[in-house]
This record gives C-alpha cells, structure tokens and sequence, in this order.
C-alpha cells in the first residue's frame, strides 16, 4: 500500500498503550479518530512553555501564543483553500459552524415560507439548526432523495431548487459513504439564486479539499475526526456572507465597542469568536494538519480507497449473502465508512462481541436518522477506517463477525 | 468484562424463543410504545388487565438480544400477576439495574453502591431467571435496552390505573 | 504562608519550562491561568489509552470515555454544590454558556418592553449577550451602579427591580475585584417575581461556591481560569427552568428523534450540548478540580487574601500617590485582581517594560469598557494572583514598576 | 526582543514632547477621530487643506507612547505637504508596519518578507526618523498603536476627496 501504515501505527499510541487485553482494531474513526503523538505534544508543549490568554496580551507568552493560535489559523485556512484567512471561523465543532450559519446568515435572510433544501443523507448536525429555523421562523424544509445505490437523486434537482435560499448537503455520508457531488449541486444552487452550505466533517480529513473548487459558500469541518483534539471545528464562510452577517455569539473578542446602550462587532474572524477561544486545541489542530500534509492528502485517500476496496472483496468473499453493507458499490466512489447488517444479528450485538475481539465498530442511527428511516432500519453496525488501519484490521473484523454468528447461532 | 456475563445463556434462549410474542386486539388491550433513541429498539407492549390482575400480555417489536429477552422474560414474570406484583416487579427489576444507570448520570452517592443492596428495596420480590440480566449492570450503554420494555409496561399500568 | 507555594511553583510547568530568559511572574491569572501537570497528565492519559466519542459507544474504550466524561461531570457538580448532575451543561467556555441561557431562556421568556438588569462592573460575556436581545427583541437594559469605593450601590435596587424579569451579575469583578453580594441581590431579585444569573469566571477558581447558597438560578464558569484546558466551561440552571428551556444549538447528541419535519430534543443534561463535546477537555476539567480540591477551596481564598495584604501594603509603601489601585480598599473584601493605574504611564507602556523584567500583567479594558468609562480611564494594568504566586513575585512586581518609571522620566 | 528596539530614544522623545499637541478650529478644519478599540487608545486628528496643500495639522486624544509618538512624528512630516506627498508617506509608513500586521491577520505568503522589501513600496519615499518605529513590527500588537494616526489621517484626506 501507498502509505506504510506500519510507521503510521507507530505515531499513534493509544494503538499501544490502551488497557484491554487484545491488540485494539480501532474502526471508530468516523465518529472520532485517534491521535498521533506529535498532535499531543504540540498541545502538551504549548500548555508547558507559552500559554496565556490570546489577544491583546502585551507580553511576550501572550503575544506567541496569539501567534501560535493565529498560525493554526492559517493552515486550517491552507487546508481547505481559503481564499482568505480571515473567512475561517474557529467554532467548538463542526455542530456549532453549522448552528453559526443557521443563526446569523438564516436569521437575518430567511423569512417565513422560504425554503431551505437539505438531504436524505444528512448528519443531524445539519437537519436540526434548519429543524429549529423552522419551528421558529416557519421556513419549509425539503430534502434531495437518495436512491437505492447510496446516490443522490438529482433528477430532480432544479425543481426542489425552485423558491430555496440555501442548500445545505454532506459532502461525504458518514453512513454510506456517499460522496454528493457538491460542485454540481452548488452550481445548481448558485443559478437559482441559493447559497450552498457542505458538511465536510467527513470530508477533510480524507480528501483534498478545495472550498473553490467545491464551489460553495459555507463549508465546515470537526478537528477529532481528522486527528486533531476535541474541542474545535471550523466553519469557513465567503468573505462579503460573513461580513454582512449579523454576529452569532456575544461577549469579549467578539466586539470592537460596548456600551451601555449597544455595542459595535469586531472584524473578521474575530466577530463571530466570542469568549476565550479553544487556543490549545487550535495548537492541536496545526499539529494535526501538519501530519496529514506530511503524509499528503492524495495518500490519504488512495489509502482509503485500495484499503476499501480490499474490504468490500474479502468481506463480500466470506460473509457472501449474510452480509450487506450499504451505500455505492464501488471503493472510488465512496468514503472508507461501511456500514453494515449481518444475520439478522443487532448491532449492539454486533459491536459488543466484535469488542471482545479488540474490534470497535459503532452501533446505532449514527446521527442520521431520516436516513435510518430511509434504508428501513433501527440501526446498523459501522466499521470505517483511516490511515492506522490496514488489511490485517479488516481481516480481524472479518474474523470476528463469523464468531459473532457462533455465538449467536 | 467476559462476554459471558452479559450474555448468560438463559437470555440467549430467550432472545432466540422470545416467550409472548405477538399482538393482542386493542382495545379491549391496552397497547403502548417504548422506544430507546440511542438505538432505534422498539417495543410495544400489549396488556389485558382484569381487575386488579394481568391477565394477558404480548410483546412486539424489535431490538438486540438484552432488549429482547428482557421484554420476554418479563412477559413471563408479570403474566398472570396481581397490578400490585407487576409493579413490585418492575421497582426489583428497575433497581437491579438502576446502580450504574444512576452513575452514568451522575449521581455520584449511588456510585459506590454494593450489589449487595441490589434488590434491598423490595425485598419480597423473587426475580428469578431475570437476575440473568444482572450482568448488564457492567455494560452501562446496554442498561437502557434492558429496562426498555419495563418502563413501557409500567406506562402501561399508569395508564390503566388513571383511565 | 498556609499554602505551600514552592511546592505548588513545581507542579506548574510553564513556570520552568518557558523560554524566555528571566523567571517567568505570571501575573495575570485572572485572563487565563497556568495548567498543573496532573491536568496536562489526564488529557494526555486520556487520549492515549481511552479516547473515543462519547455516548452509544457499546465498545469498552467508548464506554470508557463516556464514563470518564460523565464523571467530570459529576466533579464539576459537587464542586459548585449543583443539587442535581443534571443540571450542569459542558459548553465551550462561560461566554457561550451565558449566550446560552440568553436564546434559550431569554427568547422564550422575554418580550419587547421586558426588562433585563445588569451591573456597571459586568464582563463583556454578561453584557453582549443581552445586548443582542436588546436589538432583536426590543427588551431594556438597567444597571446597577458601582460607587466609588468599588462597591455596587444597591441603594436603588428596589426601583431598579421593578418590571425586570432577570438580574444577571458578576459574583468577581475581574477589573475591580469587588464581591458584589450575590445571595442578597439574588433574593431582591426573586422577590420581584425576576430570576438571578451569576458570571462564576472569576469567583469559582477563587472561592468555595455553592450556587444553594448563592440563591441563583443560572451560574456560569469557565475551566482555563481555574488550571483547566481552554475549550470548555459550565453552565449550571435549576433543573426546573432547563427542563422548560427549549434546546440552544441543533444536533447529534441533544436529540431523542428526529424527523424529517421535526425533532424531540434529549433529556437534561444533553439537550444543551449539541455535536461532539469537549470530551479531554472535561477530564481536565476534572482533574483541575481533584488538583483544587486538594489543595482545599478555602486554602486558596486563604492564600489570596494574604497574598493581596501583602501586595496592597508593599505597593503603597513604596509607590505611595504614584499608584492607583482601582476597586475596594479590603483584601478581604476583594479578589487577588489589582488594576492599576501608575504615573501617568499607559498601561501598555507598563506592561511592555515589565514584561522585560518577565513580569506578565495584563494592560486594556480588560472586556468590561462600560466600567473603564465610568472610571473615566481608556485601559488599565492589571495584575492577578492565584495560587502559584507567592511574595517574591509582588516584590518583582513592586520592583519593575520603578524601573518602568526610571524608562520613562 | 531588547525594549529599546521598541522604545528607541526619538520615540521617547516624541512621547515626552508631542509636536503639534491640540486642537484646530473645526470647521473650517477637518476633524477625524480614530479609535483602537483594543486599547482604548483615540486619536483626534485636526486637518487644514487648502488646495492640495496640508497647511496645518494638530493631533489630540489620549494613548500609549507608541501611538502618541507615531502621532506626533506623523504630524512632523505631513504639515506642510502637498496631498499626494502625504498620501505616499502614509504608503510607505504602512508598508513598514505591514508585514507582522499580515502575519498576525494570516497571510502566510507575505509572512517571510525580509525587512529590505519594507520600503520597496515607495521607493521615493523618505520615512527619515519614522524609521525609528520600525521595530514596533516585531511586537505585533503594538502595530495598532503605531498606526492608529496614520489610518485616521487617511481617513480625513479620503473625506477630504470625496466632499
Ligand atoms: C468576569 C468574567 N466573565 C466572563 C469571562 C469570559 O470567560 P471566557 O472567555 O472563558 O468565556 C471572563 C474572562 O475573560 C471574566 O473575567
Ligand atoms: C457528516 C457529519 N456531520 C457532522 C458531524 C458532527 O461533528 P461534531 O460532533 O464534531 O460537531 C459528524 C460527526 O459526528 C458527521 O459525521
């Protein structure tokens, strides 16, 4: 394979160091990945020479670490292809971007009657701040459907665009692995007069990602699912959007004034970062970064795909029938998250005696429950990989799905 | 935490022959909904009460093993029991269970609470066969699917005691 | 001294292990404080043997994480008295807990003409926040008065109170240091039918707290300023008013369905926190709190008045008129936050030269420019002691700040 | 970073003995404020033009050394210029300030710029003693201050333009 995956394993010390008994075949990373030793120094060295508050601080730990949270800024900014670094927005998550845009771009541009378009294939981070929006203002929503292949239905896409202020569309499923194509989608949107918004939570940290080429105005991602802590997430805006948005959080930094009476907001990005930043997990963030564009983005995915290609085979081989695993078909189509059903067996079931095996999958609606509904299912069990994991860790999960067979059956 | 003491072999009987399993006609039965978002298990309990007694009682719905056989080793528990014994049984069980759900939601006096005291509470009550899924105690994310068809049934009688 | 602090200097990193070339003085605590290692230790323990996301993980680090995280929970409720774990929201940092209780609560219950009181001596965090309600609702803002000794003049309180339907307070000024007295304003407060928040950032790092006894309803901290990581902070309301809240932001995890045309939001506490937390965050919150709690809440307060004597005593011997300390003349009535002013010499000019001799204090408005106007000043210097400082580091201080004079005239 | 790369001795001289302190009558004189909301800090700049001339030019508010001195000596070198000799000072005095104040506003490319590119703006431009404010680049946060008069002169020659 393209990326030695054995060095990779070696900078990820939960892979050594957790406590179960078994070698950990960590399958989770959809839901948050692990983190490579430099990831956690970065933050650890930051706390131990330089912390101090950001901004404003005259003196010399506090200027440095203004310049270390303000150099993170940039690389996320790189990451994606920012135009500009002030459009990039430091959030809690990729949650709290999506929020950002609902509350401060939806407020104050959507009246009721007016349409926002999402999918059938969204995360819950991007159905319920348009959920609210519609309690609240009596905006209508409408989904994009997805058909039996795990594909978008764009057939009819300029109809459900007709009269829609804003499309809002995963640009990775983090349950099938669907891959929306989001240029296409945004074009559609941009001639009908809507801006377009891309959850790219499973996106980034797997693919190259290009906010121009993706063309669209909004796009978000979380940093724990792309090796970086806890505790941030980025929403990246188009200059002009953000700067004629109202504020979303109040409090310090935020604001150039504050009166008695009212108050004047501080310049981008700074206007919609309210209260003390997460400057350690920006740090961490950089760090995180730093080791995906050293093992290079195109890796990555090339990675991903002949790691998923490997496992649709040898899974399809052995498991034939008593396995389905949903969404498009084919490795280069889709994202390395499989999510599957087998025998009947429920996944909680599922996931806890793959556990005993070492093996962690999740089990659940995985967020997504429009979708589940969809596919008409309670739940299903989810394996997704990332760069610590290779074939051996496809064959362990192979392995113990036939014992959780016998041990059911 | 050995498999073994989740799945004891008495509820893997149950999950794979669930007792009661089916549908009565309601009304005259009461039906009622349990449901676990974490999850998507559902659980619809139907419950004939005569008088002061469960006369009938029937399990539909889906869900994993704990959550199954613990709907079906409740339905034969609570059948044919006084109201008055269902809920006796539903507090035994509840508690039984109640040590860690309380220390995932963060009661932390509950914390330390030996197994000891586990059926403290009602100490008349003969669990039986359902101490089998005192093993999920350890498994805490598993507790909810266990109690599921408990809090429904004791919905159920609510209802029933208030119309 | 009671507290040890040479023993306490050595569990602080930072203030070995900094780069700069003279012994670091940090003095400016009350913007963010310096982490221990045992917090820098569980983060780094955390995501080295545990880490995975939090809730419906049925695999044994998931479940590991989530018990480790609930448990912070648990930590943060016995460490404010919180009658209930349940009512103790992780946010990401007071500000956003303060925005929170706004929308949530303020939306629900506040119309055009209500009324909100605040203080002259509030933070940026507990200003803004209403402010923006002002704009979009149309509500009115009040103050209460700070006199000149410091002290809030409640005087007109009665008055003020009329028509208001929350009081939202500081319980530690972070410019002046007063301790304004909550529990009675509290009790104006419900006695005119109004509800009470309370700003904790500084007075929960600092002093025992008990939000019963406080007598408030909403009570706000952030962990970066009590020697816990950036990137989370508490919001504690009664469980009664959370429960008739609905949700702030929209997402996985603070939902129990969702539909395609609508949601049911979770139970308390995850209702209000929306998308993946701030999962290390909070096990540093935690072990912030064990690092405290061992040391012992009234040790530090203890240590603080002490250390404040010291500073009010020695500063005025040897500066005399030279040096204006804002706020009340009582250690034992204040914080360990001295703003002041010094001959005439901004305080960016004072911070820089100190910053020379390695002492690190901070110099602006400090988030509160309401209160700079009304002490009729564009910024002051401020310095802040928590429980690393000891008396040398007042005498480095004292010491530069003749030197800044000798730079100047 | 030494302080006196900072405070060099003409800053402090500048500090200690402002050139053109106080107010212009108003109108017919310009009045532009301009503020640094980071430190409070407010400069008033007072302006007299007459054709394309600057024929008088007061400074007033209140602030640090830096942004009192950078008012000062920007007060110095503008009296007396035509409109483009001092829209060309501005130019160049900003080129000079520019490359942390990019750095810290993440601009990665113009990060690296060596100090001998500052003035390649302008290259006709004599800063003279402006130069000594130089090393406010290398303590980013003070760049605000040193600029702040200089912003607020370009505001009032643009008003100045445009009215
Ligand atoms: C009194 C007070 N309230 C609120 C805050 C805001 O805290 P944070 O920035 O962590 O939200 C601060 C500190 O900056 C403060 O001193
Ligand atoms: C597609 C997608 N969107 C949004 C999210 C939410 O991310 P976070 O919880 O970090 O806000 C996730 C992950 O949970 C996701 O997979």
């Amino acid at each position: 394979m393209a990326l030695d995956t054995a060095m990779v394993k070696k900078d990820f010390p939960i892979l050594h160091q957790h406590t179960g008994e078994r070698p950990l075949v960590f399958l989770d990373s959809a839901a948050s990945s692990q983190k490579p030793q430099s990831v956690l120094d970065a933050m650890q060295n930051y706390y131990e020479t330089t912390h101090a508050n950001v901004h404003r601080g005259v003196y010399a730990i506090a200027e440095r670490a203004t310049a270390m949270f303000e150099e993170a800024r940039n690389k996320a900014a790189r990451f994606i292809g920012a135009p500009a670094t002030r459009e990039v927005l430091f959030t809690k998550n990729v949650t709290e971007g999506i929020n950002l845009v609902a509350n401060a771009w939806g407020r104050a541009n959507l009246r009721a009657g007016d349409s926002v378009l999402l999918t059938e294939i969204e995360h819950h981070a991007n159905l319920v701040p348009w959920l609210m929006l519609k309690e609240q203002l009596g905006i209508e929503l409408r989904y994009i459907p997805v058909g039996d292949d795990g594909q978008l239905d764009l057939s009819d896409l300029d109809r459900l665009l007709d009269g829609v202020k804003l499309v809002g569309v995963t640009a990775l499923s983090n349950v099938l692995g669907t891959i929306p194509p989001v240029r296409r989608i945004a074009d559609a949107a941009h001639a009908a007069g809507a801006l377009c918004l891309a959850d790219g939570a499973q996106y980034s940290p797997h693919m190259t990602t290009d906010v121009v080429e993706l063309g669209v105005d909004f796009f978000g991602f979380t940093a724990h699912k792309m090796l970086g802590p806890t505790g941030i997430g980025v929403m990246w805006g188009r200059e002009e959007l953000l700067e004629s948005m109202p504020p979303f959080l109040g409090g310090g930094e935020m604001i150039r004034d504050v009166r008695p009476d009212g108050f004047t907001p501080n310049e981008l990005p700074w206007k919609f970062e309210a209260g003390t930043p997460p400057i350690a997990e920006a740090v961490g963030l950089g760090a995180a970064i730093d080791y995906l564009e050293a093992l290079g983005m195109e890796q990555v995915r090339r990675h991903e795909v002949e790691l998923t290609t490997y496992a649709l085979t040898t899974l399809a081989e052995r498991h034939g029938d008593d396995l389905t695993i949903y969404g498009p078909a084919e490795a280069s189509q889709r994202g390395g998250v499989l999510s599957f059903a087998y025998k009947g067996i429920h996944p909680h079931d599922i996931s806890q005696v793959l556990d005993q095996a070492g093996v962690c999958v999740r089990a659940g609606h995985h967020c997504a429950k429009p979708l589940m509904r969809r596919l008409g299912v309670g739940a299903t069990a989810r394996a997704s990989f990332y760069v610590y994991n290779d074939e051996a860790d496809v064959d362990a999960l192979s392995e113990a799905l036939t014992n959780t067979s016998d041990f059911f059956f | 935490m050995a498999l073994e003491d989740l799945y004891r072999e008495i509820i893997l009987d149950h999950y794979r022959s669930p007792r009661n399993r089916g549908e009565l006609q309601s009304p005259p039965a009461r039906r009622v909904e349990g449901y676990n978002p974490l999850c998507g298990d559902e659980v619809v309990v139907f419950l004939d009460v005569d008088g002061d007694k469960v006369t009938d009682l029937k399990i539909a719905g889906q869900g994993c093993s704990i959550s199954q056989s613990s709907a079906s080793m409740m339905s034969a528990a609570v059948k044919g029991k006084t109201l008055a014994e269902a809920r006796a049984l539903i507090r035994a069980f509840k508690g039984m269970m109640s040590i860690h759900e309380h220390r995932l939601d963060g009661d932390p006096e509950n914390g330390e609470a030996g197994e000891g005291e586990i059926a403290a509470t009602e100490p008349e009550v003969k669990l039986g066969d359902l101490e089998a899924l005192q093993g999920v105690v350890k498994f805490p994310v598993r507790i909810k699917c266990a109690t599921l068809s408990w809090n429904t049934l004791q919905q159920g009688l609510d209802e029933a005691a208030t119309t």
